[in-house]
């Protein structure tokens, strides 16, 4: 319970939530969008960076386990979803693909909220996190497009949308600054260690104000998806939670890092993913797949969500 | 100076659509274009880009025919599944002849 | 593909009544709007706006008789006290028949 | 409502003639200018403001006569080292008066 | 004179210098919108950050003193300045609120400018001085306003501008951020401390050179609006500041404190102000109140006006 | 050779390879023009504000000698070019003088560059070096863009090019900086220190990232603009640099300290001089300047030219 209360005290938290106030209150409060974007372009390659500095002091050993069942998780998410969409849900295949290449996928900004929360309280998790981002962004996605694509109902382009995902700005500076953390490695990193270590969690204060914004827009569109998608959108990600909680302990994670683990596989992507969807399924419904990851899950794992995995894991961990 | 009757091609669209239909137009032959950022609401309600929030806006010069051929081709391949709006309007263009493909 | 002749009202206006003008224009039942940046000197001289530097251009494409209140409407309330700058054009618009609210 | 019939001058230019051009159609005497920013391809390829990224829409509504006055001095003036592209089209203005420099 | 010198040769305002400089050479030097505007964001959400902090050690009885007579100066000094504007000046109703409302409100850069200055002397303001700046910003305001409602030819929408100015940017930044820093205290700020903190006076530099050109710009109207409103941008502020210095050591406020509501106080708002006004009295002239605030009261506080109110407070405070 | 890939592995040079890495995959990757422009603001402004505290510290004795020579190179080395490019090259006059004003001029961001190399070597250059770039930036230009007026085929306003040299941003940063910073001192600089100095190196990063985004759209031009002018814009900026190292020796520099004149003399501006040029001489071809100074001698000078100039003033300066 403390725990949880901790996490809403964070200036994180609380950014996002004068954010959906500001909104609520119908300030005339904007971010520019040239801001948004460029903290969107920092905090992911600062992310990437970090893990690559990371990544060059651990050993092999340590990283092919969570390197597996992250790509499994990657594999196994989406269809889990898929499934309870298509079968439970009555939701036809283009939208519950949709949906699904969604939750395969990871919310960068969860990920940090993780790591900024089990860090809090004091705990470090394993230095390669950031790597199993990047190698579960893209498969999930992909997966899910697949399915419509075996019985041909796409109907939009699968190869633009593959090109999409794997060159799509978040891989591109993830990988890339993984990459250029790995090769500078911790000496030569020192001098750029202010600007992308020290200053990242302020940046973040103010990206989380904008996505306050940009999810109370959203949650007017609640009451159009119906109670499935709310109940979908919190459950699931708690389903898939706690299979990466069990997975990530198995193979040797802390709990630690088996909390940052789920709040990553829990997750769902709104930047790699949504493009990609528009572009392989541009008949699925952007209110559907949206709602759902940004106006529902995202939410409810900053807040709620991470302390529970915690509280998971700590429990699973003994 | 003469002034040269010509087409100007508006098409508003999702940020997203923007490298195709420019590939599309270079394809179709024109002269150039010309883009700038817009946002805006229409009958679609949100959509992917709502994230990116922003349209963009694509403007064309040609003459007529390749007009033509241009709203023919927006219209096959984008109205049915993305946020489009295309329209034409008579300009009188300096130095015409440039944009004659 | 059939063009249909619509209008396309332009209102280039302060930032400060972008939000009033487009309530206003949803009010008359517009299908859509397209908002983008600007900046400009008009016969006011500075203003509040100036300040943030910013104009807004309003583009609406509608029938003519909507047209006719639109620009109606904003010349009672605005063009008094506040720089408005508005225009129409005659546009040829694709799957027209979405516009004509 | 009375709208008057004018014409709306469009010049589609490097970033860097934007002031140049400004005063000139101060000088020719234009009660207001809007600008906003823009990017394209033209027949030109690569230029210096390539590097900016930026091309400038410049926008004024002139009788007609202007225009012409306009459009004669660009195309003396800028036509052949820089890139711009210059159009003209019908509005129909409200408070047109307003304009007729 | 040594404190006056030592303020100009101060990174900040040298900038300002900068920045008039550059537009009167006529460079094309241009502080894209977009990065201005995130420097606004920034400086106002870290004022109330750190004033939030700041309160939550600070004893409820040590704040009420200096909380009571800010709202009394956010009501006395419009009525000060409208008095002076109307009967002195000979000004019409619209003109005189429509700048009386500019004097009633604060300008955030002069008091972040005059929390520089005296911090650069050594001293450290009382930390519940951002607090006041948010209860400063929207009486004064409204106290304004209202004068024209009375006699009913505002001829633009009060109710409007009311809202317009409790949920314009300023104050949901400034009391957004007061909240945050209050609820997250000393330890969870600690965070994002390096980029609220360290960064603040780097990025107030940038925000000035690009004030300096806003200001020059003005410039150029000073002849238009004639030597009673300079006089009235340069005597009111100091009339404003000696009150608020007085009322200030009454109160219980040190020195630096009382030099720093008295640069407050003094100051007209250039943010929420105009957008209020343009919407209540539409037809009152900008090139007045930007002129006098922006044009001349501005620069006149952070180069001569914040040593002159420190040299008052010094001298009253013994 | 281990200098050499020392600087590979700078996070700098790694974020340009990233870029042009970007474009080339072509990824949807773009730094929004309004960051890259404040990047641009903020790094002059930096490099100008370090370079003016330095100043403060430094004696004229030790400053003239490599003044002189700096605006000696500045003369010489567009005439080199010049003549290099009319009498070897075969050049017409416009395209020549065009071309001689960009490396008659200086890249700002390769000075960065080498002055960051010779630090991650444990050097220190002399800190009156950003003083030398501003006087290095102007005379090139102006002496290249007089050829042409000589003979009267400019053709465009040679007036107002100087005026967009002299009053351009670039110069108004630097120079501006400079004197903000020799007026306000070490002391008073140390609150902006966090911002201007801590963040550099990072902020460099994502610049450099744009960068290499921009120079991969010029490497298609590369075919275009022939092999002559790609062995220009190798072997020129090495002849300017050896040049540069014998005069900074000769005038007392130190081996880092010619390093970096080096670096900077060799190097051809793509902000300053494009706008000039394009003013100026309107019918010069910017694919052949933009190209040899952006796309060739640009990456050149950053990943193999710095440590060659290194390699040399060691030996030279022994
Ligand atoms: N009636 C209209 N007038 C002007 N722009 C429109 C109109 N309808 C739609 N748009 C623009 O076209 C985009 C896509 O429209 P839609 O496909 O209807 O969602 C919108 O975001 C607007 O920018
Ligand atoms: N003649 C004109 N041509 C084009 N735009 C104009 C013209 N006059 C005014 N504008 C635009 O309309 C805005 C308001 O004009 P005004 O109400 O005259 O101050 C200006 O800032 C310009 O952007
Ligand atoms: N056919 C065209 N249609 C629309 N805009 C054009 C066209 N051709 C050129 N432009 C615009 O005008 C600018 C200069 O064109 P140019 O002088 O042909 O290089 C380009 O960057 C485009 O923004
Ligand atoms: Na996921
Ligand atoms: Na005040
Ligand atoms: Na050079």
């Amino acid at each position: 319970m403390e725990s949880l209360i901790s996490n809403f005290a964070s200036p994180v938290v609380l950014a996002f939530t004068l954010g959906i106030a500001a909104k609520l209150l119908k300030s005339d409060l904007e971010i520019p969008k040239p801001l948004y974007q460029g903290l969107s372009i920092y905090l992911l390659l600062a992310i990437g960076l970090k893990g690559g500095v990371e990544l060059s002091k651990t050993s092999l050993n340590a990283f092919i386990g969570p390197a597996f069942i992250t790509l499994l998780l990657g594999v196994l998410t989406p269809l889990i979803a898929y499934a309870i969409l298509r079968y439970l849900g009555r939701m036809d295949m283009i939208n519950s693909s949709a949906i699904a290449a969604h939750y395969g996928s990871v919310s960068a900004v969860t990920f940090i909220a993780a790591i900024s929360y089990v860090e809090s309280l004091g705990y470090s998790p394993e230095g390669f996190m950031p790597t199993l981002v990047a190698l579960l962004e893209v498969p999930g996605i992909i997966v899910a497009l697949i399915i419509p694509q075996l019985s041909n109902s796409g109907n939009g382009s699968f190869k633009k949308a593959l090109h999409e995902v794997v060159t799509g700005s978040s891989i591109i500076l993830l990988l890339g600054g993984l990459i250029i953390g790995f090769v500078a490695g911790p000496v030569k990193f020192e001098s750029v260690q202010p600007f992308f270590v020290s200053g990242f969690q302020g940046a973040l204060v103010l990206f989380l104000l904008e996505l306050g914004m940009v999810t109370a827009r959203r949650l007017s569109d609640l009451k159009k998806v119906g109670v499935f998608l709310l109940g979908f959108g919190i459950l699931v990600p708690i389903l898939h939670g706690v299979l990466a909680i069990w997975l990530g302990l198995m193979v040797g994670l802390s709990v630690a890092g088996a909390t940052v683990l789920a709040a990553m596989v829990s997750s769902g992507s709104y930047i790699a993913a949504p493009a990609a969807v528009r572009i392989a399924l541009p008949k699925a419904n952007p209110s559907y797949y949206l709602t759902a990851s940004l106006g529902i899950t995202f939410p409810f794992n900053i807040t709620i969500g991470i302390p529970i995995y915690y509280l998971i894991a700590t429990w699973m961990g003994v | 100076m003469e002034l040269r009757e010509l087409t100007l091609v508006t098409i508003i669209t999702e940020r997203l659509l923007r490298d195709e239909i420019i590939d599309r137009l270079k394809e179709t032959g024109v002269s150039g274009y010309t883009l700038s950022d817009a946002t805006g609401e229409g009958s679609r309600g949100i959509r992917a880009s709502d994230w990116e929030g922003k349209n963009v806006k694509i403007e064309v010069i040609v003459n007529h025919s390749t007009a033509e051929k241009i709203i023919q081709q927006i219209s096959d391949e984008y109205f049915e599944n993305y946020a489009v709006v295309a329209y034409t309007q008579a300009v009188r263009v300096v130095r015409g002849e440039k944009y004659m493909s």
